[in-house]
């Protein structure tokens, strides 16, 4: 790691470290101005220490202004989040935050449906906790030992709908059924989702169905993390159906649904 | 405190750092961190005549050392460059290059007679982008075709014209000359160096385009190869860059003949890099004695 | 445990991982380590018709992910190879690759003629050579004269004839082309790409020889893209090399197009590199129920 | 540092690690195979952790048979010095040894005069401990604050001369002025020396004037250390006064004098 005036000021230190699952991991990190800031649906870009060029955009899982921390969760999946998940607290992490555009939200009173995919679930927190009992959180898992979040949601006052797609927790399935269910129950002010590509396709097109707005938290390999670079090209339709490319790193994560061509 | 201060074709730099096109966009989104004023210089992004929307996703790959890329020239056309980005650049007190492309030299030659017309101090023809089909590397990789492109540019304008030069050719040397003799009066090298990655479980490549340019660290010591082989081979002045992450690295590069230093992928690991290297690069001229950086440029002595 | 072994040209190799030319002398130095037998092949130091000393010191430089090197060729010479070294590398029970260079033509024809006498395996005929003034690249970066040099080598030996590609070129897949329709039943790539380093202080070049051949991690993404291009453009199997440093490194290059990998500077970082490579690349072919090594060959589906 | 059954082969513990000077640090690594074949003269070629692609070689200073360890002491150079100078007791450290070709030494009751100039001083030790009162250690510093491993010298029971280049320890000037003093006094065996180029030189020179055989150790370049990349190469006479290039870490480092061509 640098060490000078200008990598200091993307230092943060770690506050905590809890895995949660085998592959899973959450941490706080230590940031008062950025967790002014965050918004739900923003992400934060980290440097792994070590041999690394790009940083890894994540999610932003928690936001405590109070405690002036952020909270992340992610998955190990390559060589940077496993850097990432060696990380204890005390260390410090090389931090962009907070990063991109964010959900746009009604009415706390809203109903609203969260669907979250997977490692796709933790932005649908901070979400959860703003809609409180007002929010349904359908979360889908791979199988049990995946599944992650769900005191967190729980507490938030909101419904929670858990599925597997083995079944070995929560209901057997997609969440695509539930999220029917849930439509069909009270149609919502809003879905927001995020997680895998065939289940942000599969909500936006009941969003569709039912003409309910919607919200959806893409990915895209990032560079620069801040509109510059136009690495994180997304495929989008303008107010006149014309293509065009926006950039899940600024204009994004989170689009609404109809303008993503999908 | 060195003297910092550069001087290429009459134009006077305060720092020899400059950001390198593409990954600095117009500057806007750094604006947040410091003032562009800070900034030896910025090479904006490369601008086409008409709106291009860029190359499908996914457009980058990590490498062991660095990034691929293949975003393919997306930008606005010429004419919303002028309008909405141009004007504000300039009242950033930097040395602004407008960093230029086209599918033919017409329009190429179009795009610098626009730019003529403004208070754009230099302009930076690109004819090395690995990430489209036409023009792009076509014209950076033939003598011909490169002299053929730097003519009609020439004709269009008289401002300060830097062509930027492709990596991926047999003889970086035979194309500086060719493209000199058609008027430039300045060369920027290396643009990036065509790579590829697989991703492993999907087996398929992870550029939507297959391939891409690779940039960062792991093209350094191609750069400084080939920044001291052009400065030997022509007149006229060359803005090095290729993987120049730190103060040394720019000290380096411009030791093999370099007068400027472009800065890419460092900034897109790191917003502060060009504070960074610029701060670097005085504290080790301050370090080793060195007044001025300018008596840096091609001072190495070969064996 | 996947089944590792390849075939290249009618011979076959009991796994693709073969000790890169020059990195591996004649494997002397590697046997107090492992017995030769593990490898896949060696490729040996690159020999000439007479005996040569090679370039000045220093010979070696650091790069920020690989090394750069101008040895020149240094080698005892044809005669004194057949003599003293193959006779212990044929009893080695690996394949024994020779790789082979020289000035002219006439003088790869002939090295070859007299290893067409003994039981060497393959001829590997190195036409990249950035480190030698006559030969070397000269032959390697010109259609014409890599096939000319192909062509005189065809005439002198019946053994399988693997030709090995410069990275410094502006297309591959031409010379590749080329050298093919001369008769190479192989080739392979790919060698050093031409850098150079400067030491900061002296303000001299690090090499004696000004510039060097870079190698290692730094150097995988170009790699990786040559490799498929040249799978792309010829019908005869492609060795890859150039910055494997792991097991998943060498199923990157298999995939875009490679029937066995060369492994250079990780030998130099580290004797047991071969064999750990060999150990990783199994490892990930049980991980992901792959069953044979060779199937990898050119399977990346392009987009 | 990856973990695999091959690197664990070159993977040892550091036993102590001790800062002398400013720069140079003092380490000892457990390796009791190494230290059983370990030669004066010898050297050991260190991977430092981090992104660094070719080993640093550094002679070996203290061979502990009994305790199975090898000492080295370096200076901090550049970031290969610098990494491994963060190396604390109980970390480990990829290393190759011992490696290439030691002094030839003869009879214990021979009079040898060994030369070492800064950081080529540590590989003078061994030989003094070997030679004991009969050898006569010059070593000579750039000032008071380089000045390493004169107790080891004296403890040896050798002869010790300190020179220093301004006078600020020992004698002021250069070794080559107590070296022909030392040889008018007593014409030794054999002369051994390390340091910079010049004065090796100027070491031979006064043994070739005095007809006295001359070993030095030198440096080069390196890549794999073994003899098989020839990179190392260094510039010699054969016994025919042809010129060849022998390899720094295979035939060296030490060498006659008299086959270099300097
Ligand atoms: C806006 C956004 C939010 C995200 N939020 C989360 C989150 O909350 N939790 C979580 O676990 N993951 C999240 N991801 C995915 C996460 O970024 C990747 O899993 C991670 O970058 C992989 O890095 P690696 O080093 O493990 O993999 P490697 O394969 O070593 O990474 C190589 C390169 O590819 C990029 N990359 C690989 N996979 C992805 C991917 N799926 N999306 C974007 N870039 C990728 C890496 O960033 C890196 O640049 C998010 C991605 C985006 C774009
Ligand atoms: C046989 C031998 C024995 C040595 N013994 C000692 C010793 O006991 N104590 C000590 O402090 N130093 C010794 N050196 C010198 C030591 O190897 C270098 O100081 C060290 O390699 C510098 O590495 P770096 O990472 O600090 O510098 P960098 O400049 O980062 O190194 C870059 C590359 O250059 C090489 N390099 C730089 N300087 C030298 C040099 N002088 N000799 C050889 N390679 C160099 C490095 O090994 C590395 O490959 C010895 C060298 C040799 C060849
Ligand atoms: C994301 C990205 C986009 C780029 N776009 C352009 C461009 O539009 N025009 C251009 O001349 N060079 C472009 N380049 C090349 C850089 O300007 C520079 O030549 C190259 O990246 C090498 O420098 P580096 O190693 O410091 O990144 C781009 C590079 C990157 C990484
Ligand atoms: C020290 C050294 C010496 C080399 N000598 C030869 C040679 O004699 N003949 C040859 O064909 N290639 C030679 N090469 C090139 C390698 O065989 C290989 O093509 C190159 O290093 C790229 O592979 P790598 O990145 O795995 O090292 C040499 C490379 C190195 C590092
Ligand atoms: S990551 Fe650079 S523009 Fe989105
Ligand atoms: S370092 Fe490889 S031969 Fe000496």
């Amino acid at each position: 790691m640098k060490h000078d005036k200008y990598t200091e000021l993307l230092t943060f230190p770690v506050r905590s470290m809890t895995q949660l699952t085998k592959a899973a991991w959450s941490m706080v990190i230590e940031c008062p101005e950025a967790a002014a800031k965050a918004q739900p649906g923003q992400f934060v870009n980290l440097l792994p220490d070590g041999n690394f060029t790009l940083r890894r955009p994540i999610s932003i899982c928690g936001i405590d202004r109070e405690q002036g921390t952020l909270r992340i969760v992610f998955e190990v999946r390559g060589k940077g989040t496993k850097a990432l998940s060696e990380l204890r607290a005390g260390d410090t992490v090389n931090m962009l935050a907070p990063l991109g555009h964010g959900f746009t939200l009604p009415d706390k009173d809203s109903r609203v449906i969260l669907v979250g995919g997977g490692i796709g679930t933790p932005p649908m927190l901070p979400l959860a906790q703003y809609f409180g009992k007002n929010a349904v959180v359908i979360s889908g898992f791979r199988n049990k030992d995946a599944v992650i979040l769900q005191e967190d949601f729980a507490a938030s006052g909101a419904k929670t709908i858990l599925c597997t797609d083995d079944g070995s927790a929560g209901r057997f399935g997609l969440v695509t059924l539930p999220l029917e269910e849930e439509i069909k129950a009270e149609k919502p002010a809003l879905i927001c989702a995020c997680g895998p590509l065939p289940m942000l396709r599969a909500a936006a097109a009941l969003a569709e169905t039912y003409e309910i707005p919607c919200q959806v938290s893409l990915e895209e390999r990032m560079g620069c993390g801040l509109g510059a670079c136009l690495v994180c090209a997304c495929r989008t339709k303008d107010a006149d159906g014309n293509e065009q490319y926006l950039h899940v790193c600024k204009n994004g994560p989170v689009f609404n649904a109809q303008e993503v061509i999908w | 405190m060195a003297d910092l201060s550069v001087n290429i074709c009459g134009i006077p730099f305060k720092n020899p750092i400059i950001p390198a096109s593409g990954v600095f966009g117009y500057g806007r989104e750094y604006e947040q961190f410091y003032p562009l004023s800070k900034l030896g210089g910025i090479s904006t992004k490369g601008t086409t005549g008409t709106k291009r929307t860029g190359n499908l996703p996914p457009r980058t790959a990590e490498a062991p050392m660095g990034m691929l890329n293949s975003v393919g020239l997306q930008n606005p056309g010429i004419d919303a460059f002028i309008a909405n980005e141009l004007p504000h650049l300039l009242s950033c007190d930097t040395v602004i290059l407008a960093n230029i492309a086209g599918s033919t030299p017409e329009e190429c030659a179009e795009v610098a007679a626009k730019l003529d017309k403004t208070d754009v101090h230099m302009i930076e023809l690109n004819i090395s982008c690995p990430n489209v089909k036409q023009g792009g590397a076509a014209f950076g990789t033939s003598c011909a075709a490169a002299a053929q492109v730097t003519k009609a540019v020439r004709q269009a304008t008289k401002k300060p014209l830097c062509v930027k030069l492709s990596p991926n050719v047999t003889s970086i040397t035979e194309i500086a000359k060719a493209v000199e003799s058609e008027g430039a009066d300045a060369v920027s090298l290396i643009n990036t160096l065509l790579g590829m990655r697989i991703d492993l479980r999907t087996r398929r490549p992870i550029l939507h385009n297959n391939m891409g340019g690779y940039s960062g660290a792991g093209i350094f010591p191609v750069a400084v190869r080939m920044v001291w082989q052009t400065a030997n081979a022509v007149k006229v002045p060359v803005i090095g860059m290729g993987g120049v992450m730190s103060g040394e690295d720019a000290a380096e590069l411009m030791m093999a003949g370099a007068s400027a230093v472009q800065v890419g992928t460092a900034i897109v690991q790191d917003p502060y890099a060009p504070l960074r290297i610029i701060d670097e690069l005085n504290d080790w001229l301050d370090a080793n004695g060195i007044d001025t950086a300018a008596e840096l440029t091609g001072s190495v002595k070969p064996w």
